[in-house]
């Protein structure tokens, strides 16, 4: 249709398109699953992290972790705004999200069991969702793309904490380091995988790259996540879990081995080690919050009252 | 240990313990926007620790981490408030609440404190505990005035909760010598600050502070149950690695 | 880690995880008999603990108790069902059955191990362990088949409870080499026994084990995050006292 | 009257009552007040102990402890077996309980807070009981005099278990003897005070020895205790804190001080430092087991029904 060509004929030229905007069903459905998706993802985040909040090993560490969860939190929040522009509702999302119907990323339903965990989720998880939000920051959504300009901002902050984390841990103790390597070698395959199947198995990611809200391909956001992260490992003095891995000097880019793909869309099917407990933790919290949001309302609604009985 | 130095542990043990209690909430919260608070105050109880740490390191000859994570539940000196546990939300709450009805007009006191360092340390704290009871006061008075349920609940933390605010307003010896030095405020206004926020407030959310006995003993290291699991989480990685940097 | 070593952490880290499960419920059981029950299984269990790691303290230079107190999670191989937590009584109760279900099947297997040590610590704990899937199976079939309340109750215990079944009888390269020895049983006797214990013992409690998706790790030391607090709870006191006897 | 002559006759004549046998509503009354705070105070005094064998620092202490409270609730239901041979149910009894009605031995209404407090239990208040029970094995009422047999032989071996808790920590580093001179600084008084008041303020004292279910007075058992612990507390090398305890060459026995006797009864009263911990502890372990206890009701009267019909 006309309109779809002029909508279109935006997205080319550069133009941001804003909730008032007429848009296409499939952008608006499109966006919607893949901002909600992600503020999801910022929500289950908390969890095996936030595991790790009253364990965390120094004050400062403790400090740097609640800042961080609280900031995923915050995330959650402008993601599940920007969503609202779109005209769906919090709650609506939030009952994707505890029903099990709505994805997040499978990488949080991997568990968090030592604090290197802490550190690889940083260094790793968040360096990986920097490099697939970076280009998010100029998608063709304006609410969205404000909303990564922000979120991009502090997750470089976490991945350079993350970072830290393990830095901290490789310079330590012959046990400090061997829990950093343990942990890499548990989380290194699950970052890989965090860019999605490869492009050849990728649904919807022609029409999205078209609309302005997929701007790269997995595969080439996958190989310059390991071009980035090669030399940090190395110089942590840590050993990536891939044989495969080598320098290939013809493409000036590492060539490594291929991630269980197998795993990957069991752990999305909700096999993963902790989708359960995710889903259950989220649940309980909703469950035994209800007489807390309703105490709330309850509220609301006798000052409401009252002040029209004042007027 | 110097007066000084047991009052500073105390301040800084009071806001470790809490900020631990309020931690535990991270992801669990019953709305999003009381899990970025919660996780928001935890990072400010924590911030005050340190500081407070730091003002003894020197004299106890530990750094503030070793302070954290390298004593025994005996040493520890937060009031039993702070200790007591996330039975609801009700109740992390109420503890909250209660503890900024003290914690505030403590501070206000300190921030004239003879001791610039203390005074310094106060004026910082007293402005991120001013936002704290801002909102505690504000959901207590919404939820006690709520439903039935939300009534019922915040009336149940209080009854339990409100024995120990009589360990959060207790002084001894180490404090007299203090006050009479001008380092930390007399009792009695902080007493009278507290008894006017928490009758006003109470009224508001049309809850009842019971009567009976009140509870003391965490100021001198005679905690509750609770106390030693809450350590044992708390200093496993520290403890199963002595030595190790982090 | 020899095979032997590393079957031996096995069952001695089951018993022990298991054990300390058990214990939390002292003073808390819904009946005083329940209360004697746990406490006379975990006491069984600690014993059975003491066994298996006796057996392996000289190969591995550890007595038994630093085995216990003094390794972390990464190191700890019992399986994922034994760490899972008091959710209810029913989760406590499932629990252990389940666990009994592969016990006594297993123990049986190795009353008849080549190995004469193995074979008698096995005669030993196989009387307990008998005694302990008769009380369990009589519970399950009694509250499966009780009042609407108990039945769903077992039944979302044993949903949650079922897939950690997997790692239970899960076996790897360190197991096919000892069965090759005639050390422990195979795997097939052990899980036909569970299947048929657990068919008709479900049957009779009008339960069903569900379908879908399985999950093992806890023998490879890759466990729930549960694992960690259980370790930071249990292993608190001699990790706060590195060298001292107790 | 001539039964009550009889009865007190046959007491006199140390001839045991049995359920059976007429006796005056007051020595039943009586009895069952004594025995079942005796049981109450059994179930109750697995929680202080209890709240130590996830934490016992070695697996024989573990083992040992979880012996030990399997017989605290052992012993806790023999003697609501020998009240309902007074004719009052274990219901009755457990309702008592729970509404705060019932009494429990003070003692534990005290935390514990350490390792140490573990062994002093043994030692101490176990000592205490064993001294208040040996002669009630001799009491007059068949059933709790036999319990009491039972009961005496297995405290004694706690009493030793206690001991030798105590005796590793001040064999052991400088901190675990710190640890048993702090726990013996908070458990000496109360353990003291388990005697019950001086027998010049002790209400139905006289009574009750005259029917044979009291057989010493509180301030005599308490000399004997004193006596017998002070010799074992120099042999640890702990110092009790009694700035008035001395040898008294003519009575051959310690004086002692006085103790707080407004704690003593302010703990009765229900102010303790455990009281509400203690009751919330029974009373949610009570509620949280109701399904528990009805599902198995409910199985029972299938079965019964099932039978009938079958018949």
């Amino acid at each position: 249709s006309d309109q779809d060509k002029a909508f279109q004929d935006k997205i080319d030229r550069n133009v941001r398109i804003e909730p008032r905007d007429w848009m296409p069903e499939g952008y608006r459905k499109t966006l919607i699953r893949q901002i909600s998706q992600h503020a999801h993802s910022e929500i289950v985040g908390q969890l095996p992290e936030g595991n790790w909040i009253t364990r965390a090993p120094s004050l400062q560490r403790k400090a740097i972790l609640l800042a961080k969860v609280q900031d995923e939190a915050g995330h959650g929040l402008y993601l599940y705004c920007a969503a609202e522009t779109l005209g769906v509702s919090r709650d609506e999302l939030t009952e994707q999200l505890l029903s099990g119907k709505a994805k997040y990323s499978s990488i949080f339903n991997y568990p968090t069991l030592t604090w290197a965990d802490v550190g690889m989720i940083g260094w790793l998880v968040d360096g990986a969702a920097i490099m697939n939000q970076v280009p998010l920051q100029r998608c063709s959504y304006g609410p969205y793309s404000r909303a990564m300009i922000r979120v991009c901002k502090e997750e470089s902050f976490h991945q350079r904490q993350g970072f830290d984390i393990v830095r901290a841990l490789v310079e330590g103790t012959e046990d400090q380091k061997a829990m950093a390597q343990d942990a890499l070698n548990r989380w290194w395959w699950p970052a890989i995988m965090m860019f999605g199947p490869p492009d050849a198995d990728s649904t919807h990611s022609e029409q999205s790259m078209k609309w302005g809200i997929k701007l790269n391909s997995n595969d080439e956001l996958r190989q310059k996540f390991v071009d980035q992260t090669v030399p940090q490992a190395e110089w942590l003095g840590l050993t990536l879990p891939d044989p495969d891995l080598k320098w290939n000097e013809d493409r000036q880019s590492y060539d490594f081995g291929t991630p269980d793909w197998d795993e990957f869309f069991n752990v999305i099917k909700g096999n993963g080690i902790c989708n359960r407990e995710r889903l259950d933790a989220r649940n309980k919290a909703w469950d035994d919050g209800a007489w807390f949001r309703e105490g709330l309302m309850a509220h609301a609604e006798k000052t409401t009252k009252q002040n029209i009985a004042a007027e | 240990m110097s007066p000084f130095a047991t009052f500073c542990l105390r301040m800084g043990d009071n806001a470790l313990i809490l900020g631990q209690r309020t931690g535990e909430w991270c992801g669990h919260a019953p709305v999003l926007e009381e899990d970025i608070a919660f996780a928001n105050m935890g990072l400010d109880l924590i911030g005050q620790t340190q500081l407070w740490y730091g003002m003894v390191s020197d004299e106890l000859g530990k750094s503030p981490d070793d302070l954290a994570f390298f004593r025994g539940e005996r040493e520890f000196l937060n009031t039993l408030l702070v200790e007591q546990p996330n039975t609801d939300f009700a109740h992390a709450l109420m503890r909250q609440y209660l503890f900024d009805a003290w914690h505030l007009p403590m501070l206000d006191g300190l921030t004239g404190s003879t001791n610039a360092d203390v005074a310094a340390l106060a004026e910082k704290s007293v402005k991120e505990v001013r936002y704290h009871i801002d909102r505690s006061r504000d959901l207590i008075v919404r939820l006690g005035d709520g439903s039935p349920e939300s009534h019922d609940r915040m009336q149940a933390a209080l009854d339990w909760l409100w024995p120990f605010t009589a360990d959060l307003l207790a002084r001894d010896a180490a404090d007299d010598t203090l006050v009479a030095e001008g380092m930390i405020p007399a009792a009695a206004p902080v007493q009278q600050a507290f008894d006017w926020e928490t009758a006003e407030t109470f009224a508001r959310a049309t809850l009842t502070a019971p009567d009976g006995p009140r509870r003391t003993g965490g100021r001198t290291g005679n905690h509750s149950e609770h106390m030693g699991y809450l350590l044992a989480v708390m200093q496993s990685v520290p403890r199963a690695h002595p030595g190790a940097h982090w």
